[in-house]
């Protein structure tokens, strides 16, 4: 099938890549410099799925990213500046330091859902999600992420058969990373992919590379569509490597370093940018630029988070219920 | 309401009469009303749809009102639905779910007191749901069929937790929880189901949630309880009348938020007080109450504050196990006895 | 693949179906005098899964029944006396009261797992009996049943990967009946066999019809063989029909008459009964010998357990834990 | 034992010397000990395996010793492999489950509430498998991995739960939940695991359940606590003796069953009772302990039962949030000065 990037638009996809890796990589520090609070999750080789599925969605469709998803909530809407300040618990973050690292980072104003750390709970909601454009007879479409840890819950099974029944506009991205914390999939399941799992229930599933920007995006963005167009829910199951540990304090010493050695040639960012040099579509000096920016960015951010007050305690009973 | 509005906009619910109905029926009458007012509003939940309407027929005859749209027969799937509600409640649906008996309620936990209940406080994000659970006991249906659980979510911030005791309540409160902007439990009483009538308003007779109610003024003790208890204690206050004891019985109606500042009104006034419940005592909602009131009132007892529940076991099935189990107007009676004596 | 079954065991089984098409009847007329207590669910239609399933274990072996396996409890040894005395809350019943109707006959001694009302917790707890048998190198099967409402559960989902990955001397039994509760298959899930939901975490999974008693006992026996032998867990899916409501109370008018109808000529006593008459394993003089047979035991069972005590309200806190 | 016994039996556990250790390493070594000595007691959790051993690192170096056989690694689903348990017990073994953090135990929720609390009291069968939940906060860790979710279980019949609070306990009640035949909940405390040390003895320090201590004796007040927030009081009746007021701590140890006993004796003692606890306060255990106080010691009582506990809300994120959320040492002076004052 053609492909559904402009080149600007590969660009712009380029960026958010290469922006998710530069905050990942100042967190990491950050926390590494102990200027850290509580945990935080990390990003590195996920950067092709939270941004290429998160990219095949309209302004008006619904997200739920999870804790490997940093690229989505950024190319949603939500600043870098937002983000790490709920990353160091101040004032002026998502939850007003309510809840922390990436949880709870949800906006309806940018329809992006929030997730808890019980996994899967975005999946279910998302459903819901869905089930009410449906409802309303709104073209929209609502998407979520789990790993492969959460493909072996109730919950998964449970919403999956639900979006199958109210074939509701619904998109789910499995984010098979190959663990879930230290557990390798072969003490998870034994099926070789996870989208027979979406079959079980009568949901089309498909594979995909999950390192391959353009094929993410490509296999999501007809998923979407399929599903704004009364088509039914698409299971995506998309094949990657956690790169660094579960969190921050993790070693990962439990992954063999060939598997690592492996996919790092494979790394999503790198492989986006040779296909953009080699296109023509894009100039090292241009990519630099790219990097420059992000650094900027996230220079920025860091000033901004750091510099933001704590949450006066005064304040600690606020917002438990709608008014 | 400005008098240019009481000028043009007719009533939203045609002016029908108030009428005698069971505690089911009222129910019933406050869904569907609220469903005629406000298309937001859908139900989810087990066998709830078609003809069949629900284990206990609350919703007969609603599918054919609103369509299969608005009332959605689920697969049995508890956590995955009330997620599913969530979700919905996000995006501005006011879904209710039936779960075919409160017991079913700790199958979907996790979408109650971790998801739905947290979302709030964390992104300021709103989810209005009520789960609909029919509770309490007596009916002979033992462990799983009769349970109380109210305390799981009454210990658990940013749920709502009602527990009508009487028609126009169970309609008025209703009303009121599907309205919230929060997830409420609104926690119905399954031996009441049929056997309790009264006259219940046509139209909108919302009741505020976190208010108690007086169900019989006395002056010589306080006794504090909610749901199918209220009626028993009435039943042992009419007795003890005859005894010259003077009961005062307050009907929680909702037990999240409490309304502490009527139970200290009654017992301040009283100066004794026994709690009861027909759940499980040790832990109980009832443990709250008396812990408030010793605290707040401390120096207006003129006797232990008294508890009496539901025993520490699994209700049993057993017609003389169960009614050994639970509170009733006897055990209700004998202890005001003591507690008056003291 | 050859019959397992001896003639004297075919004779062995349709007494096992004859007791418990007469029991449930007579549990029903019971009911409708006014005579019961709570609740009690029909078993019409469901005879030859749980006496074919239930037979093709060995002694050793555990089971957990659901609420349609009448017949399995019984051919494990559960006698009429102590089902119908749990089923009237006396005394003398499997659980003295505590619970009713087939809930809770859960017997030891006779390698019965009692079941709850949440559905469908036996399965992981018959999982995990499975998984004990493993760990002491016992040559022991455990076995259970579940509807197709439970199918569509995430504990269903749990259970079966925890048996696929731990490869459980396990066999599941599925008996779609096409209805949960007052719901239809179609209102629950958009596939067309359960059996998918095996696949989907590498169980091997088979279909059968539920109403032929030897095919049932035949696809049990190698699935318990095979499990015994080291060959893990295995799914079956009957198909059948529930004849009756879903409990006493059930008037069932939401199930369409023709349906019922068609499967009414298949139903499986009469099938079995036909079988055993052209086969000339018996004459219609000894079936109805045996008719009379479970009459008398069930008449008697009645007897007993309308004779026995209620339980006394002073032993209510007795055996809330094991001391 | 017999001395026939005691010439031909060697000791099972080398004897070792006791020695310094923190509150997690005691949690280890009882479980070592108990696996050692058990052949029917095995691990069951997400990640406890290998050369991992568990988010805590509480089972590092066991799948070594005693191989993934029993040392067993789980999918993330802690409703099957709870129920899973379950199953294993059953049939003679004794199971002890590590959910990652206590705020996951509701993932298994009716696994074992619905399931595990209930089979013995219905047919007699015996489920002694042992729930190891890492619980509160005071880490920045958030609405998800700081919760204290106890009264769930205390109110729930057929359970066990203990929380230990210090490192001697912890292996003692360790040691004794694994070789009950119920279901236990042990509630492990995570701000104590690498602060808290002490001497723990070798081999058997069985501590029985439902058997408070006096973690301080004094003559004024009793405060009745648990956990992690003995320590808080404790500290605040060192900062109030400087102040002239002797303060007694009681360790409840186990909340399930509770010693009430001790509890009532103390409180018959001072004439004065503060309860604390890091979970909501609001329907949390020490409300039961207050009603408890109430109920059967009202007499003896100079003040009113105050309680002291987190607040009605999710446990927040941030720093200074988590801080006001969490009673500490001088909240729970504050109080007692109150107490005492009155
Ligand atoms: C219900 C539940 N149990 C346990 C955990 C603890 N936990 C956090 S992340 C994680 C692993 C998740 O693995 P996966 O779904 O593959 O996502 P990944 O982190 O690999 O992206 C676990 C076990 C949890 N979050 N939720
Ligand atoms: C978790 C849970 N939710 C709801 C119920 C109420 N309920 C009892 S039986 C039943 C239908 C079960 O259908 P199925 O699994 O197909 O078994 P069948 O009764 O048809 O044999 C329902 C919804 C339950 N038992 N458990
Ligand atoms: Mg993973
Ligand atoms: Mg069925």
């Amino acid at each position: 099938m053609a492909s559904q990037l402009t080149n600007g638009r590969r660009r712009e996809l380029h960026y958010w890549m290469r922006l998710t890796r530069t905050l990942d990589d100042r967190i990491i520090k950050l926390w590494q410099q102990g200027r850290g609070v509580g945990a935080t999750f990390n990003q590195r080789g996920h950067e092709a799925i939270s941004v290429g599925a998160g990219a095949a969605l309209g302004p008006s469709d619904v997200v739920a990213p999870m804790h490997r998803d940093l690229g989505c909530y950024l190319l949603r809407g939500m600043t870098p500046e937002r983000l790490l300040a709920n990353q160091l618990g101040r004032a002026t973050s998502v939850t007003r330091g309510r809840d922390g690292n990436l949880h709870g980072c949800g906006d309806l104003d940018l329809n992006i859902i929030g997730f808890i750390s019980h996994l899967p709970h975005s999946l279910p909601v998302t459903v819901g999600a869905a089930m009410s454009f449906t409802y309303r007879n709104e073209p929209r479409v609502a998407m979520t992420f789990v790993g492969d840890g959460s493909s072996n819950t109730g919950l998964f099974h449970e919403s999956l058969n639900l979006a199958a029944v109210h074939n509701a506009p619904f998109v789910l991205i499995v984010e098979n990373n190959q663990y879930a914390y230290s557990t390798p999939l072969s003490q998870q399941m034994v099926i070789d992919d996870i989208a027979v799992r979406g079959r079980a229930h009568g949901v089309r599933a498909e594979i995909v590379d999950g390192n391959d920007l353009e094929a993410v995006y490509e296999v999501t963005y007809d998923a979407v569509e399929r599903a704004r167009s009364g088509g039914g829910p698409t299971m995506i199951e998309c094949k990657t490597m956690r790169m660094l540990g579960h969190a921050i304090h993790d070693g990962a010493g439990y992954v063999p370093p060939d598997l690592l050695a492996d996919w790092a040639k494979r790394d999503p960012i790198d492989r986006f940018e040779a296909t953009l040099l080699a296109g023509g579509l894009a100039t090292q000096e241009e990519l630099d630029q790219v990097a420059d920016r992000c650094r900027r960015e996230v220079a920025a951010a860091v000033e901004y988070a750091e510099g933001s007050e704590w949450p006066d305690p005064a304040t600690i009973l606020d917002g438990v219920y709608a008014e | 309401m400005t008098s240019s509005d009481s000028q043009t906009v007719a009533p939203e619910t045609p002016a029908v009469e108030s009428k005698v109905m069971t505690y089911l029926e009222a129910i019933s009458e406050g869904l569907c009303d609220e469903m005629r007012r406000d298309p937001d509003v859908l139900l989810m939940g087990n066998d709830i749809g078609g003809d069949f309407g629900g284990a206990f027929k609350v919703t007969t005859g609603f599918s054919e009102e609103f369509g299969d749209r608005r009332v959605m027969n689920m697969p049995m799937t508890e956590l995955g639905f009330i997620g599913a509600a969530s979700g919905m409640a996000l995006f501005g649906l006011r879904p209710v779910v039936e779960v075919q008996f409160a017991d079913f309620i700790s199958t979907g936990f996790d979408s109650i007191v971790q998801y739905a209940a947290t979302t709030h406080y964390r992104w300021q994000a709103p989810v209005p749901w009520v789960i609909r659970a029919p509770s309490d006991g007596g009916i002979r249906s033992g462990p799983f069929h009769s349970q109380n659980n109210e305390a799981w979510f009454v210990h658990t911030p940013g749920l709502k937790v009602v527990a009508p005791s009487t028609p126009v309540d169970a309609k008025g409160l209703l009303l009121t929880a599907i309205r919230d902007d929060n997830p409420v439990i609104f926690f119905e009483s399954k031996p009441l189901y049929r056997s309790l009538r009264d006259v219940v308003p046509a139209g909108d007779c919302a009741v505020p949630l976190g208010r108690a109610r007086i169900a019989r003024p006395g002056r010589d003790i306080s006794v504090i309880t909610y749901g199918a208890t209220v009626h028993q204690a009435v039943a042992a206050a009419v007795e003890l009348a005859a005894e010259g004891i003077d009961v005062e019985v307050i009907d929680l109606r909702s037990l999240k938020p409490l309304d502490t500042d009527a139970v200290l009104a009654s017992v301040t006034k009283t100066g004794r007080a026994l709690v009861t419940h027909a759940a499980n005592r040790l832990g109980g909602v009832g443990a709250e109450i008396a812990a408030v009131i010793v605290e707040e009132a401390f120096e207006w007892l003129d006797a232990p504050v008294a508890r009496l529940g539901g025993l520490d076991i699994p209700v049993p099935s057993s017609p003389p196990l169960e009614d050994a189990y639970r509170p009733d107007a006897g055990k209700i009676a004998a202890s005001i006895r003591r507690l008056v004596a003291f």
